[in-house]
């Protein structure tokens, strides 16, 4: 068995059992299990980065076998510089949001856990299938984990936002599965990913494919105009379910315009990369403005993520080096930040149920190690240097400047916006006097949230400061693949 | 006049009308519309015996047969089911089979 | 003579007619030679009945009317023919009316397929018992339309009990009949009484050993007793049973429209008896293959044996007691039905073995 | 003279009928309310004719028998074989059921099952318009029977009189249909009327306005749109122990026949009743899907999504041919094959819930009757959630590859018409998801009623069998490559020996 | 087709209808005719009717009658068998047979389920 079949089967296997044999009268033991599954699913990754080999483009540790013969489906499975990361980053954030779970959930313990485990096995899956077949199986099947955490497990309107949740998602997925069957027929019966990069397409064929994978993956990612579900989501999924939601399964989307969009279409990419890129630069100031008059935290939250977003779509769609390098990075940097902003306002949310802004005020006078913590996922949301949020958002705006002035200086408008939300709600919530007598009662974080904080603070600070780790196992993939893209697969 | 296998044809294609207006028209009696089973029966074995004579085949008889059968078979039961009926809702009213709805 | 009859009518009127007015004439004239001695028959068979009936109870009859009584038929047809015909204001005219028309048809209609001798019968048809099973079988809405018409309780339940009883003893009937077609093999009424003159017996000029009475014994027996029951008529007429339930369907009918109900029955008595000589008793066939026998024309010999058969039918109505009427469904479904069953399997097991005297 | 082959032809549905009557017999001396003793042989006899067919179907050997009014090949071998096992699962989850409403009394449950069972196995087996046509009429006949088995029950006497009439109705159309191929062709015989019409002898008009009647008559078996109306109406009407009897095995059996009517003896009109069995498809998809969404009723909802996904199967059985190309017939054919077999997979699990569900005097039907179903028991409702995820076509469970194998046969015949169906399905069936997710939702996210909060109690064997039931959904998702082999190649056996 | 034979059948049934009709046309006019109510209400036993007639009546009545479709239907198929048993040989006398014995396990069925108990 291979190192990324164990990357995700553990975690699945974990999830069954505790699925199959947990009961909620021993939540206690359950939880433990559960940690310890993350934590092992999480160390069956590092062997992955001590043997990827930098400076090649091709795909590493790859599995194949025969899964579906008729329809000539394999079990193929592999990583390159593009989803290396997001298989450990996947891995990481699961410890991380198990353990910010211990308490909060206390009803069907051994199903929340379980479903977090088994999704992110799945999502795990997904970056690393090189199945057209196998990729849609594990897309697809995220969704009945992520369903059954918002639905069980949210808030009150939690009915509403599972539905809308899974049907948006579908709705673009179904899509993807027809144009995958069509390149199936058109590449003469593969669902290989890597050959249907080198199948020659006519100009029409790469059109509508183009569209079916936007349907599919803008959804996902979320891209403006179909973001819509994304803040109800937030708003109502339980503090992991965001985190999750936030820090990998969005990525999945934008992970699949580089798998997908980008190789296998590329002359309908960049025939429509100003479609692409006008709606990413909407995303990013037209949504970064409605995040500005959020009252909910965790709604403003939610339409930073899709800015930021905005920012990795932007970054892939002007096809030069810095800019798609840059998306990745973001994403990555996304992964850790987004994630820990959602952990924050769960610790607050555990305390005094309120995720509104106006409930808050001068928390930093109660909880003043939190505060600490918040201060800095907080810079590190709006890019401060020295935080993982600048280094991706630093080389997309280069990479835009590069290959547009406009563009650029459109996309950096979005970092004062990005400055002034998140530092705005870090003022209203944190600084200034204690505003009520909830926010007097607080108690500072104890040592489980102080652990679950401090893993995304170092991985936060580590990347800003040190992110040559990330940029060097990309750097070759993405040469190789804006490679691809610039030839047309017209002729 | 000599009857042809047009004539048989249509005589059964008019009565497997008749019998398809009744079943979809008859808002009355269910007797009447296990009659108009029965007769769409008549109407295919009018088809298979006038086809087999001028195929000389044995065989469209001998389905008839089978059909004879079946539509007693059928007739059997549907009466039975008719009888239960009665005896559930007090009538036989086609207009009163209406509580499976929705 | 007949041919001459027919040649001298055909030259009569082919001229001025369409050529196929004269068989049509030709064939209703033969069918009123049959209609009207059945009439005759069916009159004096009531006749007879009460005679029969008197002679067993040791008394006379009818002897008033006529020598002997013998215009007592006529003085009954004349006295129905001048009764009021009531129409109950509740019966549904049309059906009510409709029920003796159906209850006399069928039973006038068989007649088209008895043969009366080798080449004597109205249509020869190759499918006569075919006929005879489904135009009996129409007997049934007969008592049915009537019953039903007449809107009284007593006709209802007299004509459930009718219809009951009738379809009930039909499937006996019908197997008694499948029995008699294996071993005839022909539908044909004509074929299936010259089947019986052959046969071991036969060829000793003992042919009515060969008849399928004796060798089909058991169904015989059943087949008699099926069309007492078939016919209504003692011990089975519980459905008239004047104690229970006054006259059973015809209970509202009055006048000639009752009388037909009478007819119906009487006429349906003998029908069932020729049959039954027809299918058991060798029909137009003489009992012993002797050149004096032989003579005897073979319609003689098909009315004696009816009239042997009939008479068998007052006697049983003189002798036995009425059946209940769940002795009477027991006896056609749990007795009847299995023994001719079995018996249909015999017959079939012994036409494969070589012991077949059908061949 | 009849030969040795004939007889092993029918070797299992002389097995099947002479149990059938041994146990109808055997029954009377039955005396325990909950017929032990019956259901043990019916068991036993299902699972020997199960063994036995899945022997046929190893072997893989067509051959006939009777003057080839039967047909012994992989395909109907192993639809038998399913079948037999389908029935077993039902009886298996029907008899608590049946057994709290005396619907056991008789014994009847079981015969009647066998012999609707006998007459798949003959619809299955059928070369023959004559032998078709009286297995569907056993099928059917039986099933009118068993609707109505609950007497004293009106709402299950009148689901009886409404799917009498239609199905007599139907069964009115297909005869119709077939005395005239009958007439046009001069044969019964499916592989004759093959050659008659592949040869053009035939006056077209003539064939076409028999195929019609014949579609239609199909249609209503299938309970395709617009011959859908006495679906919803059984199956909520029925109990639902015999709701899952109809509404699980025969359709394999329907499916059968279709292959047999349509593919092995009319493919040579397959350009006219292609178009059919177009309009039925989409008509069925959207009837089906929107008319669900405004279900409260669970039997009557999977009945209209029964029918949305015949409208699925029908896709499958309209791809095989291409231009008068056959190229396509064994994954289009197979893929429909796989289809029905995966429905029916998931119909059992689904049913088999509500039935063990359901106690003595409460019917579990309603969609709120499962709410909190989670908190009462996990196993049922991940049972009823894999289920429902299946039909609504989710990997990674075996509703997935069934529409994929459907879409890829669709796609792959490269006519634009055909991938605008598609699209068409794939929107239709993300309509459907919303339903099937309401059932998940009620399940997983509402509170259990009060006067549904205690414990279920099922017997250990339906338990058992429930649980199996879903891992199969779950691990035919994971590995679904050998029934989709088997399909397929069931299928090319048929293909190979059309016409000859 | 030749239907010459069936001539005489036809009418012999067109003669039943007449012989069904004339006399109770001839009733009509030589019998007397007056109609008064009481005469022609429906009669029990002195009373008034309590009910419609045509009331509910008892459910034997219809297993008779559905017995009677399948079991003359039985014999409507053993007609064209027996006429040519002779021919067809042990194969269709035991094709038969089986018929029968399938025919018997149901007449049995009935008869333990009591369907043919009248009491």
């Amino acid at each position: 068995m291979g190192l990324l079949s164990l990357a995700i089967w553990t975690p699945i296997v974990f999830g069954v059992v505790l699925l199959a044999l947990g009961r909620d009268e021993q939540a206690r033991s359950v939880r433990w299990i559960a940690l310890i599954g993350a934590i092992v699913s999480f160390l069956v990754t590092l062997p992955l980065y001590d043997g990827f080999k930098l400076g090649t483009s091709a795909m590493q540790f790859v599995e194949k076998a025969s899964w579906i013969q008729r329809f000539n489906v394999n079990y193929h499975l592999g990583v390159d510089g593009i989803s290396f990361w997001f298989v450990l980053l996947t891995a990481f954030i699961n410890v991380v949001v198990i353990i910010a779970s211990w308490e909060s959930i206390t009803t069907r313990v051994n199903q929340y856990m379980a479903s977090f485990l088994i999704l992110s096995g799945l999502m795990i899956g997904v970056f690393a299938a090189l199945d057209g077949i196998l990729f849609y199986v594990f897309f697809e099947a995220t969704l009945i984990p992520m369903y059954l955490i918002i639905g069980i497990w949210g808030g009150p309107n939690k009915i509403y936002a599972a539905f809308k949740f899974f049907l948006y998602t579908l709705l673009g997925s179904l899509l993807l599965l027809v144009a995958l069957i069509f390149l199936y027929n058109k590449s003469g019966g593969s669902f290989d990913i890597l050959t249907w990069h080198k199948l020659p397409l006519g100009s029409t064929v790469q059109t509508l494919l183009f569209f079916a994978f936007f349907a599919a993956f803008a959804v996902k990612v979320p891209m403006w105009p179909v973001h819509t579900w994304l803040p109800d989501v937030h708003v109502e999924a339980p503090t992991g379910g965001s985190a999750v939601l936030a820090a990998i399964m969005l990525k999945l989307g934008a992970y699949g315009f580089l798998r997908f969009s980008m190789p296998i279409a590329p002359d309908a990419a960049h025939e429509w990369a100003w479609l692409m890129a006008a709606v990413s630069l909407i995303a990013v100031v037209y949504v970064g403005l409605v995040a500005l008059v959020q009252q909910d935290m965790k709604k403003l939250v939610a339409y930073s993520s899709v800015a930021h977003m905005g920012f990795v779509t932007l970054g892939f769609f002007i096809f030069n080096d810095l800019g798609v390098s840059g998306g990745i990075v973001q994403m990555i940097a996304h992964g850790f930040v987004s994630g820990a902003m959602f952990l924050c306002i769960g610790v607050l949310y555990d305390r005094v149920h309120s995720r509104e802004i106006a409930s808050y005020g001068g928390v930093v006078n109660t909880m003043p190690k939190f505060a600490a913590f918040a201060l800095l996922f907080a810079m590190a949301n709006c890019g401060l240097p020295a935080t993982a949020g600048f280094v991706g958002e630093w080389m997309v705006i280069l990479g835009a400047v590069k290959s547009n002035f406009w563009i650029g200086g459109a996309a950096a408008t979005a970092l004062i916006f990005g400055a002034s939300y998140t530092l705005w709600m870090y003022k209203r919530v944190y600084l200034g006097p204690v505003a009520n007598d909830d926010v007097k009662a607080l108690k500072d974080i104890n040592a489980r949230e102080f652990l679950s904080l401090a893993l995304l603070a170092i991985a936060t600070l580590y990347m800003g400061i040190y992110p040559k780790p990330f940029t060097d196992v990309m750097d070759s993939s993405v040469a190789d693949l804006l490679k691809h893209v610039a030839i047309s697969k017209l002729n | 006049m000599m009857l042809t296998l047009g004539h048989f044809l249509s005589l059964g294609a008019m009565l497997f009308a008749l019998s398809v207006i009744g079943i979809f028209l008859n808002r009355k009696n269910l007797i009447v519309l296990l009659m108009a089973i029965e007769l769409m029966l008549l109407a295919v074995n009018m088809n298979f015996v006038a086809f087999s004579y001028y195929l000389n085949d044995m065989a469209g008889q001998v389905f008839v047969f089978f059909i004879l059968t079946v539509a007693a078979a059928e007739s059997a039961i549907g009466l039975a089911i008719l009888v239960l009926l009665f005896r559930n809702k007090a009538s036989i009213n086609v207009d009163e089979l209406n509580t499976l709805q929705g | 003579m007949i041919d001459g009859i027919y040649g001298f009518g055909q030259g009569l009127l082919g001229g001025i007619w369409p050529a196929t007015v004269w068989p049509v004439l030709w064939a209703l004239i033969k069918i009123v030679c049959v209609l009207l001695p059945l009439m005759g028959c069916v009159a004096y068979l009531t006749l007879w009945e009460r005679k029969a009936i008197g002679f067993t109870q040791i008394r006379l009859g009818p002897n008033r009317v006529g020598p002997l009584g013998l215009l007592q038929p006529i003085a009954d047809a004349l006295k129905l023919l001048t009764k009021e015909i009531i129409m109950p204001t509740a019966a549904s005219k049309g059906l009510f009316v409709l029920g003796p028309i159906m209850t006399i048809m069928p039973a006038l209609a068989a007649w088209a397929v008895i043969p009366f001798g080798p080449d004597v019968a109205l249509a020869n048809i190759n499918a006569g018992l075919l006929f005879l099973m489904a135009i009996t079988s129409m007997e049934v809405y007969g008592v049915i339309i009537a019953g039903w018409a007449s809107n009284s309780k007593y006709a209802f339940l007299g004509a459930m009990r009718a219809s009951a009883q009738m379809v009930s003893y039909e499937i006996a009937m019908g197997f008694c009949l499948v029995v008699v077609l294996m071993v005839a093999g022909s539908l044909n009424m004509t074929d299936i009484v010259m089947s019986q003159g052959k046969g071991m017996a036969a060829s000793q000029g003992l042919n009515f050993l060969s008849w399928n009475w004796l060798p089909l014994l058991p169904i015989f027996v059943v087949y008699f007793i099926s069309g007492l029951a078939e016919t209504n008529r003692h011990p089975f007429d519980v459905v008239e049973g004047e104690s229970e339930i006054v006259a059973g369907h015809m209970v509202e009918y009055s006048g000639m429209a009752f009388a037909m109900f009478f007819l119906a029955e009487y006429a349906n008595m003998i029908l069932v008896s020729t049959l039954c000589v027809i299918l058991f008793l060798g029909g137009w066939l003489p009992p012993i293959d002797s050149a004096f026998f032989n003579w005897i024309p073979g319609w003689i010999w098909l009315a004696a044996k009816t009239f042997v058969v009939v008479t068998m039918f007052l006697w049983v109505r003189a002798t036995f007691p009425r059946f209940r009427y769940d002795q009477i469904m027991r006896l056609g479904w749990k007795i009847f039905i299995p023994v001719t069953l079995v018996w249909l399997v015999v017959v079939g097991a012994w036409m494969q073995t070589p012991y077949n005297i059908w061949k | 003279m009849i030969d040795k082959l004939s007889w092993i032809a029918v070797f299992p549905e002389i097995v099947l009928l002479v149990m059938a009557c041994v146990i109808a017999l055997a029954d009377l001396g039955v005396k325990t309310p909950r017929r032990t003793g019956t259901h043990v042989l019916t068991m036993l006899t299902l699972a020997v004719v199960a063994a036995l067919e899945a022997r046929y179907a190893l072997g893989g050997q067509t051959f006939y028998g009777f003057g080839n009014m039967v047909v012994v090949d992989p395909m109907g071998s192993w639809l038998k074989c399913f079948s037999s096992i389908a029935l077993m699962v039902t009886l298996v989850y029907g008899r608590p059921y049946a057994a709290d409403r005396d619907m056991l009394r008789g014994g009847e449950f079981f015969t009647l099952g066998l012999f609707s069972l006998l007459g798949m196995f003959v619809m299955i087996s059928g070369h023959n318009f004559l032998v078709l046509y009286m297995g569907l009429e056993l099928l059917t006949l039986s099933s009118y029977a068993l609707v109505a088995l609950r007497r004293d029950n009106a709402t299950a006497t009148e689901a009886a009189m409404k799917y009498f009439v239609l199905g007599a109705l139907a069964s009115g159309f297909l005869l119709y249909g077939l005395s005239m191929l009958y007439g046009a062709t001069g044969s019964l015989d499916i592989n004759e009327v093959f050659n008659a019409i592949a040869s053009r002898q035939v006056k077209h008009q003539v064939l076409v306005f028999g195929l019609v009647f014949i579609v239609a008559g199909l249609a209503f078996k299938l309970g395709a749109v617009p011959f859908h109306m006495w679906l919803p109406d059984v199956y909520q009407g029925a109990p639902t122990a015999i709701t899952l009897l109809i509404g699980g095995a025969p359709q394999l059996a329907a499916f059968a026949i279709c292959i047999r009517l349509l593919v092995e003896g009319l493919l040579p009109l397959a350009i006219d009743w292609q178009q059919m069995l177009a309009l039925m498809a989409i008509g069925s998809l959207l009837v089906g899907n929107l008319a669900a969404i405004a279900q409260s009723n669970l039997k009557r909802m999977l009945a209209f999504s029964t029918i949305s996904q015949m409208g699925f199967l029908l896709l499958g059985l309209l791809a095989g041919v291409v231009n008068g190309n056959q190229i396509n017939t064994e994954s289009a054919y197979g893929a429909a094959m796989f289809y029905a077999l995966t429905y029916v997979l998931t119909t059992l699990g689904a049913f088999g819930i509500i039935l063990l569900l359901a106690r003595a005097g409460h019917e579990s039907e309603e969609i709120t009757d499962l709410a909190g179903l989670n908190q009462r028991s996990p196993l049922y409702a991940g049972v009823m959630a894999i289920s429902m995820f299946s039909l609504a076509g989710l990997p990674p469970l075996v509703g997935f590859y069934a529409k994929l194998s459907v879409l890829q046969a669709l796609i792959s015949s490269q006519q634009t018409s055909y991938i605008v169906l598609a699209v068409f399905a794939v929107i239709m069936s993300l309509v459907g998801a919303f339903y099937y997710l309401r059932v998940v939702k009620v399940m997983y996210f509402d509170a259990p009623h009060s006067h549904n909060a205690q414990p279920i109690s099922a017997p250990a064997d339906a338990q058992a069998v429930l649980a199996m039931n879903g891992a199969l959904i779950l691990i035919l998702g994971i590995v679904p490559g050998g029934l989709m082999n088997l399909c397929a190649e069931s299928i090319s056996s048929i293909v190979k020996t059309l016409g000859s | 087709m030749n239907l010459d034979q069936y001539l005489p059948v036809f009418l012999f049934i067109l003669v039943g209808v007449g012989v069904g009709v004339a006399p109770q046309v001839l009733g009509r006019l030589l019998g007397p005719h007056r109609p008064d109510a009481e005469k022609n209400s429906p009669y029990e036993c002195g009373f008034e009717a309590f009910e419609d007639a045509r009331m509910k009546f008892d459910v034997r009545y219809y297993l008779v009658a559905i017995l009677f479709i399948l079991f003359d239907l039985e014999i409507a198929f053993l007609f064209p068998w027996a006429v040519v048993l002779k021919e067809i040989g042990p194969v269709g006398f035991w094709s038969v047979m089986i018929f029968l014995a399938i025919l018997v396990v149901g007449f049995v069925y009935e008869w333990k389920k009591g369907a043919l108990d009248w009491e």
